[in-house]
This record gives C-alpha cells, structure tokens and sequence, in this order.
C-alpha cells in the first residue's frame, strides 16, 4: 500500500545520522522532525537564521520574533544560535549543513529538480530552495510519485523550470525510496509494503533501475 | 559619539522620494519595520522598488503599500501569501524580480562590505543564470551576482543606541543587518531606544556607522504569520 | 546539541600533521590560541603553512614556532616584530606571503561563507597584484582573490559551549571569527567553558556549526604587546 | 621654520569635520587624536575591529584583550562598538569610514602613494594600508617632505613599491599643506610659518603648483 505522508517521513528520517546538522524544507519535510531516532543528536537549521530549532511551542509561549523560514512559530533547544541571513546561506554554501530535506514538484533521472514554478500559474518564488539545491552536499526529496493526473514526477527530464540541476542523491516516494545514480537513472532501493515492482515501473516516466531483489520498508 | 537619533518616522523618512529603492528588512512578517511601513504609506510616495524578501500579507507588511499601489517593482525571493500582489502582477501593473533567498541576502552584504560582485551556485542552470556570467572554480559552476544599490535601506531592531548600534532579537534579525550596512541612507526603528554606552560594544550586531537615523517605534503589532503550537503535555 | 567538546589540547590538535596548512587567529598578541600553539611546538609538527595575520614575537605566539623552524611559509599581513623571523626570512628558510590585511580577513570569510573568490580594491596598481585578474566594476578597479582552503582553523574565543558557539571579548575577536567559519576542521579554545543552553543565542559570535572542536584553556598570559597608559587626572 | 611632529598633527586635525569617522595610522596620525577640535563629534575606527576608540588607559586598567592597530592598549568611549576584521574592512572598502590619515615613505604628483617597502630592507608587511588607500574616499597623508639624505619625498613618480595608486587628496609636512590636483600636481595651500616658496620648491621633485599668495598656517 502506498505510504502516508508520515510514512515518507518516517522513512525519511532513517537517512538521518547522528551528529548532523540538518534543513528541512516545508511540507512532508517538515514531519520529518517528528521522527529523528530517539538519542540522535540532529539540529536543525531554519534558512532565516537559526540552528537548533525545536518544537512549536506551547499555547501562549508563542513569540512573534522566533519564526522558522516556513514563517511558524516555533521554539530554540540548548545550544541554538541565531544568526542572519547571510551567514545562513553562508554555512549552506559551504556546506556545513549536512542534509537538506525538501519536497518537489518534478525530478530527473540526472538528478535535475523542479520545485518553484509552473508557468501560467502564480508563482510565489524560490525562496531559499535554489540555493539550499545548489550548495548542499547530500539532498534528499520527499515527493509523491505521481501528480493528480496519474502522471509520474520521476521524469527523464524535467518540464517545469528547473531549481537546481543534477544535485538531488535520494529520493522517498509514496511507493519507494530509490537513489539517484550518478551516471544517472532511479535505482530502486526499497518498495512501500506492498506495492510491487509493476506498480512502481508504472509510475516512473525516468530510467528505472532495477538490481536484485527489492526489499519492502520495515517500519 | 555622532548622534543619529531623529525625533520621529517622519524626520526619519522625510527625503524618501518618489522612485526610490527601497531594502525593507524581514522574514514574512517578523522583524518588519513596521513604523516606517506605515509612514510610506501616509507620505503615499508612488514607483517604489522594494527589495525585501517577502511582500508581506493583504493587510499588513509591504501589502499595504501594494494595496496602495506604491511599489512599481519588488525584488524577493518569495511572495504571494497575498491576493492583491497576485492581482496586481498578473494585470502587468507591478513588476517583479525574484532571486534566490541567499543570493538575495548576500547582494546585500556584498553592499555593505563594499565587494561589486559576489559568487555563489545558487540558480546555475536555471532561468535565474539567464543572461548571467558564469564561472568555473574548483569544477563547480557559480553565477556572478551584483551588489545591491538602494537609496535606502529600513531596518527594525529590538534595542538601539543614539549612537546608531542595534542589537536585533532571535529571527527578527534575519534580512536586517545585511541590509542595514547597505543603504545609502540607513533608517532603523527599534523598539528601545537607549543613550550611547547602555549596550555592550561586543554584542552589537550593527555599528553605528551604518545607521544614518535612528527612532523608537511607537507601538509594534507584530503579528504572527503562522501560528503553530503544540500540546500542552 | 552535538557535542564539540574535546577534552584538552592534545585531543583537539591529535590529528594535525607535517605539511598542513594551518589558519590561527590573532591580532598581534591579542586573541592568539594560546594553549594550541603551545601544543604545536609540543607537537613539533614542521613545514606548516600558517595563515595568521601577524607571526607573533620573538618568544611568545607564532614566535615559538618559528624558533623551532616549524614553519615552511607564513601567509600574514604584517610580521617583523621578530628577530628570527627575519632571519629565516633573509636566510630563505621561510617563505613568506605577504598579502593585504582586508585581503586576509576577507579570503577567511569568504571560505566561510561558500564563496570561492571575492573582489577587492586594495593592492591594484601595486606588486600584490601580479598574475591576478582584475575587473572594473562602475569604473574602479578590483582584484579578485581567491578563499582560503586551510586544513585547521585555531581560534581563542572568551567563551564557549559545548555545541561549539563561540562569543568573542573586545578586539581578541579580530579575525577568530573568519577563521572559525573557514577551516575544514575549526579547533576552538576557550577561557570559560560553558554547557550548551547557557549562553544567549543571539550574541552567540561563531554559531556552532562551524566549531568541530572545544576545550577550555589552561591558563592564559595575555601579553601586551605595546603598553600604551596616559597620566591619571 | 618647520613644523614639529605635534604641528603637523594639529594641522591635519584642522582637515577634520564634526560628525565623522575616522581611520588614524601609525605615527604622526596617531597624534592627530590629541588635536581634534573641543565638541566635535569624531570616532575613531581601528581596523582591527573598534569603532569608538578611546584614549589610552590609565595605569592598571590596561585590558589585554583591547588594543588598537598599533597593538597599543587603549580604550572605548561611550556608543563604541566592536566587530571583526572582515567587518572592519568591509566597512572601509564600503566608503563608510570619511577620512584617512595616515603616514609615507613618498607621494607621487598623481597621487600614487608608497608607503610599506624599501627593497633590500627588511619587508614588514602593508597591514590594513593597501586596503585603506584603495577604498578610502578622502586620504590626507602625513610625512617629513625630506628624507634624511635631504631628498624630496613628493615625487613626480614613486620609486618605492606602491601602496596605492592615484589616491592621495591633501598632504601635510613639515614645510606646508599641499592638495594633490585632479590633473596631476601638488598645490600648495599652505605654508609652515616662516617658511619660504622657495624652500618649499627646493624640498618638493614633483609639479609644484604655486597660485597666489600662499598663506602662513596659524596655529
């Protein structure tokens, strides 16, 4: 069966390693918080300024000055620090955040994202998304596979305007987790519990590849 | 000590012009100058260009002068939680530039530490790099961004000095002191206003220097975007 | 929190080796690493390529391994307050680099901050700028100078955590910040030593992140290079 | 008859307006703090990371930790502030700081400065001075119009290695005040009290532009 939103998340986290520093982007990022392994040490970073960002905070604990960059209220843990924005994207360009996390709306099978735009519509903007793409060292995408229209986001190339090319190394969907191979393709690294290797095929418009016996999620 | 305490918004925003650019410091709605907002609005000075991360909501932040059709460009990395905005841009009747947060936040530095250009990887490959020149260090690909140019730059602190040091509180520091080392004219309202000598010269964030006028808010809204909370447990 | 505590010195230097290049904070004597550059003679570690703005005295700061020839090449600003550091030089047993000091502090930052080269004004027209390109920007001429790649950054900071965030005191801050956000492996050493949660997170001056390393200081003797006094009134 | 170190420092004060910042060097600049006029709103930037020094401090409250670009303890005045050296010369590339004062081995009639290195001697190194003579939008140098072989040191050319280049505005020595013309020159603008042109023309190898009656610095 396809994963929930929290099952992407929970999988997610288990790419998380102890002692990292990581940025989690809006949405199914976000739940990713919720499920770093208990005695992990992990901070997060928020782009508008701070490391250490903990837990929303407790009714009547809100303070307006203490947002993340999704604009939620939210609390510090010991040992943040909050800083400005060019330092933020400092330490993200120099890739001392070890883990970006962020949705999509479309990957390649290079690893090109499209996240930002889709033209004719509204655009909001890219916020910090072209630059966390550009500069992290390993990014992961939390994405469901296939759009409304049954259509795949598992693209050979993408068809949105692009946020950042070839930069995109894993991949969790509502049907698996697959990595980004570097001479390009979708390597299948595990199957939702399941969803079979044809309902996966499906639903991948890219270059699939597959080796071996594909083992189902444990939760 | 040079004192740049001005008796009021008004004093501090009179020679803001028709045309001007304008760095408005913030994240969403947090750490917003939201005195000097309101006095932009009351001097109802038209063809602005705002460069400010965001373009606030309907009815508070930057959306108040886009309800009064005072800004003819924003340069943000993000906008639209606002229905007017999206009105206004899709009828051609304000233009807008969007950049990548980072590349925002460092074209201002850039400005401020008086570098013309800066590198950075954020947009190679994207429409963001059209017409940009790249460049090639180490085998990665950078676009070269420029430095900001603004007429003025406003900034809100949490405490300042006559003396022109601010001190900004948790994230409302955000886009602030880049931009408060980047205007020509640096204005800064901060919610504390205290003599030259009652903050501690280590843990200023912005010196003097770059504040040219500097006032204390009247009163600050500061309303909450998003509020998220948690059970009580 | 991510613990960047190291139990002393020799936990924290244990892995720097023959040939590294080596960035220590400073200005003069004032903020120098003190307890590192004890143990980097203790260490006898040679042919270091030190990036430090000034190369310490005769006895005391980078001195102290400039007598023991531990030094292949100095990368600095100004030097020269030393009796053998000038005769190595003269000898050709050190090579040294000279380069501006803006140059230095902002070649720091830029690695810091992910930028691989800046531009700056200063040294145009001189011998600094031999085999560097140079750019007009709006009719002045700038060098572009590429970031530091260091293998360690050594700083002294007047506290810190056990996450690794650093607050400065008074002018021993001087290039310790740059140079904590620039090595591939950032040794911090503290006068005072605190948990994580107790220093304020907005005048935290080195955000953790950049500190892969702590340790509180033994002892600290804080020589003054120049005792300038004037007369009690 | 010539000015003393003192005069030359009291004459650059008088270059000084209220309300400003400013960049003292090593030396004669030095002093001109001692000069700057009752009630005038002056600070000082030290490049090492002050705004606000102070004067030096009475005896037993030297602070290790607080010491000027000359490695001198000093002091801070009320509404001083304290930042790093990146900061420090972003402020000076950025123009923010008005005046520079600072000493030379020899200035050219175009402006050219040369300040740092005497081949053959030992090379201390050029500290901040590169990087103020680049930026700093007004420079007033101070310097011995001789050297002690009785040789000019305003020159037609540099013949030291350059510290900058077309840079200089005003320079005070011993024998008089003189401002580098746009076109190239030094006229002079004053001269030390009792002081003839003809001395002044005898200690100056660069274009000496002489218009009027020079008058006599009062002090």
């Amino acid at each position: 069966m396809a994963l929930s939103k929290e099952q992407i998340a929970m999988r997610i986290a288990k790419e998380i390693k102890d002692n990292t520093y990581v940025n989690l982007g809006i949405g199914i990022p976000t739940l990713v918080a919720n499920y770093i392994p208990q005695g992990f040490n992990v901070l997060l970073q928020s782009e508008n300024g701070i490391l250490g960002m903990g837990p929303f905070p407790v009714e009547g604990e809100e303070d307006p000055d203490l947002i993340n960059a999704g604009k939620q209220t939210v609390t510090l843990l010991p040992g943040a620090s909050i800083f400005d924005g060019a330092t933020s994207f400092g330490m993200i360009r120099a890739q001392k955040v070890d883990l970006t996390i962020l949705g999509a709306m479309e990957v390649a099978e290079n690893g090109d994202i499209a996240n930002w735009k889709i033209p004719g519509k509204m655009v909001k903007g890219m916020g910090g998304a072209m630059d966390l793409v550009a500069s992290a060292k390993n990014i992961i995408v939390a994405m469901q596979q296939v759009n409304k229209h049954g259509e795949s986001k598992l693209l050979k190339e993408c068809t949105l305007p692009l946020t950042g090319i070839r930069c995109i190394k894993k991949i969790v969907t509502e049907l698996g987790a697959y990595e980004v191979l570097p001479e390009g393709g979708f390597k299948i690294l595990e199957r939702a519990p399941g969803v079979s290797i044809d309902e996966i095929k499906n639903a991948t418009a890219g270059k699939l590849v597959i080796e071996g016996e594909i083992p189902e999620m444990v939760f | 000590m040079i004192n740049k305490a001005v008796k009021d918004v008004h004093e501090a925003l009179r020679d803001v012009a028709d045309g001007n650019t304008i760095m408005l410091g913030g994240f969403g709605l947090c750490g917003i100058p939201e005195n000097c907002i309101a006095e932009l609005v009351e001097k109802n000075v038209k063809n602005l260009t705002c460069i400010s991360n965001n373009a606030g909501v309907d009815d508070f932040g930057l959306g108040l002068l886009l309800q009064k059709k005072q800004i003819k460009k924003m340069i943000s990395s993000y906008v639209g939680e606002n229905a007017e905005f999206e009105r206004q841009l899709l009828s051609g009747e304000l233009e807008v530039e969007l950049i990548p947060q980072g590349t925002l936040a460092t074209r201002c530095m850039a400005a401020g530490y008086g570098m013309p250009a800066i590198f950075t990887p954020a947009g190679v490959g994207t429409e963001v790099a059209e017409g940009k020149e790249i460049r090639n260090f180490n085998g990665k690909d950078y676009l070269m961004e420029y430095a900001f140019d603004a007429d003025f730059a406003i900034v809100k602190a949490w405490k300042g000095d006559t003396a022109g040091n601010l001190i900004y509180k948790s994230t409302a520091r955000n886009f602030n002191p880049m931009m408060a080392m980047a205007g020509k004219i640096t204005v800064a309202e901060v919610e504390e206003m205290v003599e030259a000598g009652e903050l501690d010269p280590d843990q200023i964030h912005t010196p003097g220097i770059y504040v040219h006028r500097i006032f204390q808010g009247e009163k600050y809204e500061k309303r909450i975007e998003q509020r998220t909370v948690r059970a009580k447990i």
